[in-house]
């Protein structure tokens, strides 16, 4: 859309030039005079009480300045759900027993790394092993190990939702499957570990840098556990190294450098090693699925009925939100006119399971997507034309639970089914897979119980015309930054290079929830776009005044240019109007506040994007391995802002997805995991990524800014499933549990062969 | 007709599966109470509902539900 | 963390064994470094005194002699890879290289340190067993040799004495109308083998008679194996589909896979099964060519 | 004991005493001070420790610093002329090849000895070129364009 | 990690018994076992050296019978820890004798060892196919010495 000046335009990331040369710091880069380094002792078992902690051996050890255990803490409890206190459940320093390999019971600090990682090896720790649960399907039973006092049968939390009458609808459907899947783990992987220094000065102030989504979350976490208030933390993030969902709880890292920075008065800095970061930071919420579906002959479904039990892990993190969301997402992007979900998060004595990019919809797509494939195949009729027939419209409600405005997904339906027929007959073994989604664009429930808004900035105009964002919303890499100063420009008529963004600092910046839930283009973007209005129209009462224009309404700026919306031709500069606005205001500064909280949109999310994914897989069928060809996603995610950010959202989604599809994996043994190195964790690596084709499709959302909303998360949902889709389409067999390995494939191959002979006879 | 939690009373007037899949899915200690003193595991009810669909052991529950918590509206 | 060490860097061979055989048990070998240096920043080694033979050049060259190719143990992954005698003359080396490990790694790995490293899913010494290749060792006593089959002793575990370093791989000219090939199966491209095979076919003046035929099998095993018992089904024999496929049931038979994350001990097995009349066959279409 | 190591670094010549214990990362991070050059994971898998050594992309991480003794090393603070970036480094911020920006670095050493040794590589290679560095945000796509267009001389006059 | 198998031998099963009870025996089956001393009649201590490729792991450990049911039931629990923090272990090892038809003795064995610590975690690939095969050597070892001890 030309009317736009700066949205829409490819443009330079705006710290690309400081990545691209190595000047960009990241807290794995900031060194401070007088600065320690910091590492953690992590529990070797996965279930045991701490009966001694003898730290003075490695007190003796020269260049060591202190070791901390969980004695040295209040002994809060933190979880990121504070609404609810049963909820907050991790000590991160354990006093009285750990719940899993990894958990966290001494830190040291020392001159160096190598000094505090030898003074671990000289703590005493004397453990009395408990007996260990890590299936949750084991855990839920009668006499398994407790891993939290008070919570019986180990159920954490569980979710119910409901509209419709299931059990009446499935009796009018003409054909009903029941169908069970297992979705596996997956670690985030961002390439700068868990990092953070912290620290004290002698007046009992906080200073933090960290790697992080959330600085708001981080700042009012530490406040919660150290027992401070919010206003004597300043935690800043600059440049965080990836994010995916690993880094908005308050983590051992941040937590340690700052109980030994109390301690010491001094900087004291902790980088999780990758090994640390595999073995001791949360991950994808592993899941049973078990799903019936119900539909009538000519494909229109009745009713779906879920039920899911995920693997908890050792605590509650953002478990409680996968839970739901997961359950929400099962019923997307369909118009189930009946629909039932239960699902249990279970404890276990695993490393705890939480948010991750998509944030439990990967789970729901690929067991729904994989399941409609089987239906539409029961039927007879076409997957994309099945899909087409229940897929989401616009102004459609979700009964009793969220109201979708903007939805493109028919017009993505269209264009993949285009893009399949373009390809034509495909090559022998070769299978293309299609697998639908939607996604929300950040949470509307409180569960962090902040008394703020969701989002807020603040917009400064200098006596320059330059303009200064100040905002709480954290860039991990997905281009926040950029877009916000896109949206700034867009609306007060400047151009991008005027713009200079502060983010995630809690020192400068108003509150902001963060980047989780693909929430901060759509609420943060709606904060600096109203905080960016609220200059605006103080420059243009200012200019009305001198241009004579009849009333405010008639002016507006744009590309610097104070202008007449009638006569553009007729305006003055931006910088002039700024000049004389700042002088003509006594000296008083431009500047402009914002602030967004969805409002009366349901319980789930203001808006909502969608879209369709079609995989081409090649399978050799003699060993199973197969080859992602091509992927091609046609997806709307309203006004595009940034398109250059949309495109790397989308193939790296792919990367991620696609590896859950296809090769990562957390296997276990006895609770530890077995590959915690990027050596052993399969990625997607260069030569194993595939072609990656974009078709847009455009739509505007009217709660976004400009119309845009999330285009972040929701990508990682279709990708496995298309995968199974194609794999089964490529050879005839279905895979139930993730990932899709050859081997697997394989087996059911032979499997399906032995059926076939079985069948002959 | 409706039915009526005998823990908490919360009333559900679709059927008394619906109850028990209400007082299995809440969970707590009060309603598992309730549910062992019927002579039913709670663990075992739960399993159940995750082996199978339409699991047996809801209906059972929900027979017992059927006869002490109907209400005639 | 690593340890302290003492560090050396002899210029010559003699230098270094010199040291070897001061320092004895307390003391390791580097070269490259990439499988050596991870392990001892986990703490699972820990030497005291390192001897580093990267800067040794009389051990760095590729020689293309009357009798064969010679290539001295610290030449690097790299050197192999876009030597053009070895394109021209071995070029299943070449490609065998380009899928070791990424760039970085063969940049600065070396042939040598991957075959004293003794993993079982390292991707040289299938392929220097299909070529018939023979390794020499040194030490204080002398020099010895001893085909590259008989080098590797069980998992990560060589023919090396102490004292002893490695010096050079002779792999000798290939009879006339004889190919070698390699593959590696393996989910991500870079990644280390689930189980590799080499094959080197040699055919007989008749029409299509496998005259010779070495298969080599890595990661099937607790060290790069030959397949004897399969190379018997084929050897001397026309190749035909049945004889192929029977021979890769053999090799499945002649393997000792253990069951890992990568995969299990059945599949490494099926693969075998799949790969090795895969390749024979494709070595048999090259020789064809040749 | 520590020992000395002479080497270059981005052309300027520095003679340090290093702990025979150090890697190369460390030293150009801890000791030179050039933290462009990151740590990913520490076991040369990630490639984002990726440094031109004597030309060639090495992992800095799996090279003992005293290895590097009487080297040329270029790290990423190298690319760039005075204020003028260098055509990859323009070609990654046109095309998003980055996100985040921690692999980053390595991406642009690896591509950056890549087009040294084969200016003219086909897209099979310019993908083996980086494969060994991993990137968890841009799915790598990106990264390639940006390669191809530096290939394609897009990005001459930059020279 | 677990191991189990059985076999079976012609031999008296108290006969089988002492000898499997005899200070040390049970201890001097572990593949690299250097020092092997009795502390008192249940309990031994020791020293094991293996060497996997370049790592070159040297175990302390205790060993302790802690169920002792003659002549048919014995189980040993060990604990160790390897020589400069790179790991510990525990192991549990049962031995089941049966009598079973013409005179042979069926000697059931399980064992089932864990490792934490660095070993475990960056070892994992090295050491998991190393203890299987230790894992074999033992039982190999624990045959061979009954057998020659009984004289089959």
């Amino acid at each position: 859309m030309s009317e736009y000046s700066v949205i829409g335009k490819r443009v330079h990331n705006v710290d690309g030039t400081e990545k691209v040369t190595g000047s960009a710091k990241y807290t794995f880069d900031v060194v401070m005079p007088n600065m320690l380094y910091g590492k953690i002792l992590r529990s070797p078992y996965p279930h045991a009480n701490i009966l001694k902690i003898d730290t003075r051996r490695a007190k003796r050890l020269v260049g060591v300045k202190a070791v901390v255990t969980g004695k040295d803490t209040l002994g809060r409890k933190q979880g990121i759900w504070r609404r609810f206190p049963e909820l907050c459940d991790e000590e991160i320093l354990c006093r009285a027993k750990v719940r899993y390999i990894g958990d966290a019971v001494a830190a040291v600090a020392a001159i160096d790394e190598d000094t505090a990682e030898e003074a671990l090896d000289l703590i005493d720790v004397e453990y009395e092993p408990l007996p260990a649960v890590f299936d949750p399907m084991d855990a839920i039973k009668e006499g398994a190990p407790q891993i939290h006092e008070g919570v019986e049968l180990n159920i954490n939390i569980n979710r119910h939702i409901e509209w419709g009458d299931v059990d009446e609808a499935f009796e009018k459907c003409d054909h009903i499957r029941e169908d069970k899947f297992k979705c596996s783990s997956q670690a985030h992987v961002c390439m700068e570990t868990h990092d953070a220094v912290a620290s004290f000065g002698h007046n009992g102030k906080l200073e933090a840098w960290t790697s992080s989504q959330s600085s708001y979350y981080i700042q009012r976490l530490y406040a919660d556990m150290l027992d401070m208030n919010e206003s004597d933390i300043r935690v800043h993030n600059r440049h965080t190294g990836g994010g995916f969902g690993s880094k908005f709880e308050l983590d051992s890292a941040q937590f340690c450098a700052a109980i030994l920075s109390q301690k010491l008065c001094r900087p004291v800095k902790i980088v999780l090693t990758r090994e640390e970061e595999f073995t001791a930071t949360k991950r994808r919420t592993p899941m049973y699925y078990f799903l019936k579906l119900g539909a009538k002959k000519d494909g229109t479904m009745l009713a779906k009925e879920v039920r899911v039990i995920t693997e908890g892990g050792a605590y509650t993190a953002m478990g409680a939100t996968a839970l739901y969301l997961t359950g929400f997402f099962s019923s997307f992007p369909y118009k189930y006119p009946n629909y039932r979900y239960d699902g249990y998060r279970v404890y276990t004595n695993t490393a705890t399971t939480s948010a991750m990019r998509g944030f439990g919809a990967p789970q729901s797509t690929f067991v729904g997507e994989s399941q409609l494939d089987m239906m539409a195949d029961d039927l007879g009729i076409d997957p994309v034309e099945l899909r087409r027939k229940n897929g989401m419209t616009p102004n459609y409600e979700v009964p009793g639970q969220a109201f979708i405005q903007s939805c493109g997904l028919h017009q993505c339906l269209d264009k993949i089914e285009e893009h399949i027929k373009k390809q034509g007959k495909l090559p022998p073994n070769h299978g293309i897979g299609v697998s639908a989604y939607g996604f929300m664009s950040g949470g509307i429930f409180n569960w962090f119980n902040t008394p703020y808004a969701f989002s807020a900035a603040l917009v400064r105009i200098n006596i320059d015309g330059k303009v200064d964002v100040y905002t709480g919303a954290c860039d991990m890499g997905q281009g926040s930054n950029t877009t916000l100063s896109m949206i700034c420009a867009e609306e007060l008529g400047v151009r991008l290079e005027d713009v200079r963004i502060f983010s995630g600092d809690t020192g400068i910046c108003p509150p902001d929830l963060g980047a989780w839930g693909s929430r901060q283009t759509l609420m943060s973007g709606n904060a600096v776009k109203r905080a960016a209005a609220e200059c605006k129209q103080q420059l243009i009462e200012f200019a009305a005044a001198k241009m004579g224009a009849n009333i405010v309404y008639d002016l507006d700026i744009k590309d610097r240019w104070v202008h007449l919306v009638d006569r553009p031709e007729r305006g003055v500069s931006y910088f002039d109007i700024v000049k004389e606005t700042i002088r003509g205001k006594d000296g008083v500064a431009i500047m402009g506040r914002g602030h967004y909280t969805p409002h009366r949109k349901g319980m789930i999310s203001p808006a909502y994007s969608f879209g369709v994914q079609a995989a081409e897989v090649e399978v050799d069928p003699e060993t199973g391995r197969y080859k992602l060809v091509n992927v091609t996603t046609a997806h709307e995610s309203g006004t595009v802002i940034n398109p250059l950010g949309i495109e790397g959202q989308l193939e790296g989604a792919i990367m991620m997805a696609g590896g859950y599809g296809f090769c990562e994996d957390q296997p276990m043994d006895e609770g530890k995991i077995l590959n915690p190195s990027i050596a052993d964790y399969k990625l997607i690596r260069s030569l194993d990524m595939p072609e990656t084709d974009i078709l847009e499709i455009d739509t505007y959302e009217p709660e976004g800014p400009f119309g845009a909303k999330e285009a972040g998360e929701g990508l990682t949902n279709p990708t496995a499933g298309a995968i199974g889709n194609a794999v089964y389409k490529a050879v005839g067999v279905r895979i139930y549990d993730l990932p899709i390995t050859p081997e697997k494939v394989l087996k059911a191959l032979k499997e399906k062969e032995k059926q076939t002979k079985k069948a002959k006879k | 007709m409706s039915y009526h939690c005998p823990v908490c009373n919360k009333v559900s007037n679709k059927s008394a599966l619906d109850l028990a899949r209400h007082m299995i899915g809440r969970g707590d200690k009060v309603h598992r109470d309730w549910i062992t003193s019927k002579g039913f595991k709670y663990s075992e009810l739960l399993a159940l509902q995750f082996k199978s669909f339409g699991g047996e052991g809801f209906k059972a529950l929900a027979e017992v539900l059927e006869k002490e918590t109907k209400v005639k509206d | 963390m690593i340890k302290d060490f003492e560090h050396f860097a002899p210029k010559t061979l003699k230098e270094a064994l010199a040291l070897l055989a001061k320092y004895g048990d307390d003391c390791k070998v580097i070269c490259g470094g990439q499988s050596l240096l991870i392990l001892m920043r986990q703490g699972l080694v820990a030497p005291k005194y390192m001897v580093d033979i990267k800067g040794i050049s009389e051990l760095n060259y590729i020689k293309d002699e009357k009798d064969g190719l010679k290539i001295g143990a610290t030449t690097t992954h790299r050197a192999i890879e876009k030597s053009p005698v070895i394109k021209k003359k071995y070029p299943v080396l070449v490609e065998m290289e380009t899928r070791l490990a990424s760039i970085q790694t063969r940049n600065w790995g070396t042939i040598g340190g991957n075959i004293c490293h003794g993993d079982p899913a390292g991707d040289p010494v299938p392929v220097l067993i299909a070529l018939n290749a023979t390794l020499t060792v040194a030490g204080a006593k002398g020099k010895r040799s001893m085909p590259v089959e008989n080098f590797s002793l069980d998992y990560f575990e060589v023919d090396l004495k102490d004292g002893e370093l490695l010096t050079e791989i002779q792999i000798p000219v290939p009879p006339p109308r004889t190919s070698t090939v390699y593959t590696k199966f393996n989910i991500i491209e870079s990644d280390l083998a689930t189980v590799s095979v080499a094959a080197s076919v040699t055919l007989g003046s008749g029409d299509g008679v496998c005259q010779n035929v070495r298969i080599a099998l890595g990661a099937a095993a607790p060290m790069a194996i030959r397949a004897k018992k399969a190379e018997k089904v084929l050897k001397g024999k026309k190749i035909t589909e049945a004889l192929l496929s029977e021979a890769g049931e053999v090799a499945a038979t002649e393997t000792e896979p253990i069951s890992d994350i990568a995969a299990s001990e059945e599949y490494r097995r099926e693969l075998v099964k799949v790969l090795v009349p895969r390749m024979t066959k494709e070595a048999l279409a090259r020789a064809k060519k040749a | 004991m520590k020992k000395e190591l002479k080497f270059k670094v981005n052309g300027q010549p520095y003679d340090i005493f290093v702990e025979p214990k150090k890697l190369l990362v460390e030293v150009l991070r801890d000791l030179v001070g050039l933290t462009g050059t990151k740590r990913g994971c520490n076991s040369s898998s990630c490639g984002a420790c990726t440094v031109m050594l004597n030309g060639m992309a090495v992992k800095s991480c799996s090279v003992l610093a005293l290895q590097a003794n009487g080297a040329e090393v270029v790290t990423v603070e190298g690319l760039a002329t005075g204020n003028k970036l260098s055509p990859l480094q323009k070609a990654f911020l046109d095309h998003g090849a980055y996100q985040c920006g921690f692999c980053t670095p390595g991406m642009l050493m690896s591509s950056t000895a890549l087009l040294a040794e084969n200016p003219k590589p086909t897209k099979q290679q310019m993908k083996e070129g980086i494969d060994g560095n991993i990137c968890r945000c841009t799915g790598y796509n990106s990264i390639i364009r940006a390669v191809t267009a530096v290939v394609k001389g897009e990005y001459k006059e930059a020279k | 990690m677990k191991m189990e198998g059985k076999f079976t031998m012609k031999a008296p099963i108290q006969k089988v018994w002492d000898f499997l009870l005899a200070p040390g025996t049970l201890a001097s089956c572990i593949p690299g076992a250097e020092k092997m001393e009795a502390i008192d009649d249940k309990t031994w201590e020791g020293t094991v050296k293996q060497k996997v490729g370049p790592i070159t792991v040297k175990l302390g450990f205790t060993q302790t019978l802690t169920e002792v049911d003659p002549p048919k039931h014995v189980k040993a629990v060990g604990r160790g820890a390897a020589a400069g923090g790179a790991g510990t272990f525990s192991q549990e090892t049962i031995v089941d004798l049966t009598e079973i038809a013409g005179g042979e003795v069926e000697v059931a064995y399980s064992s089932n060892v864990s490792m934490v610590g660095r070993l475990a975690t960056f070892g994992e690939r090295i050491m998991r196919a190393k203890i299987n095969k230790i894992g074999g050597q033992f039982t190999q070892n624990l045959q061979e010495k009954l057998k020659s001890e009984l004289g089959q």
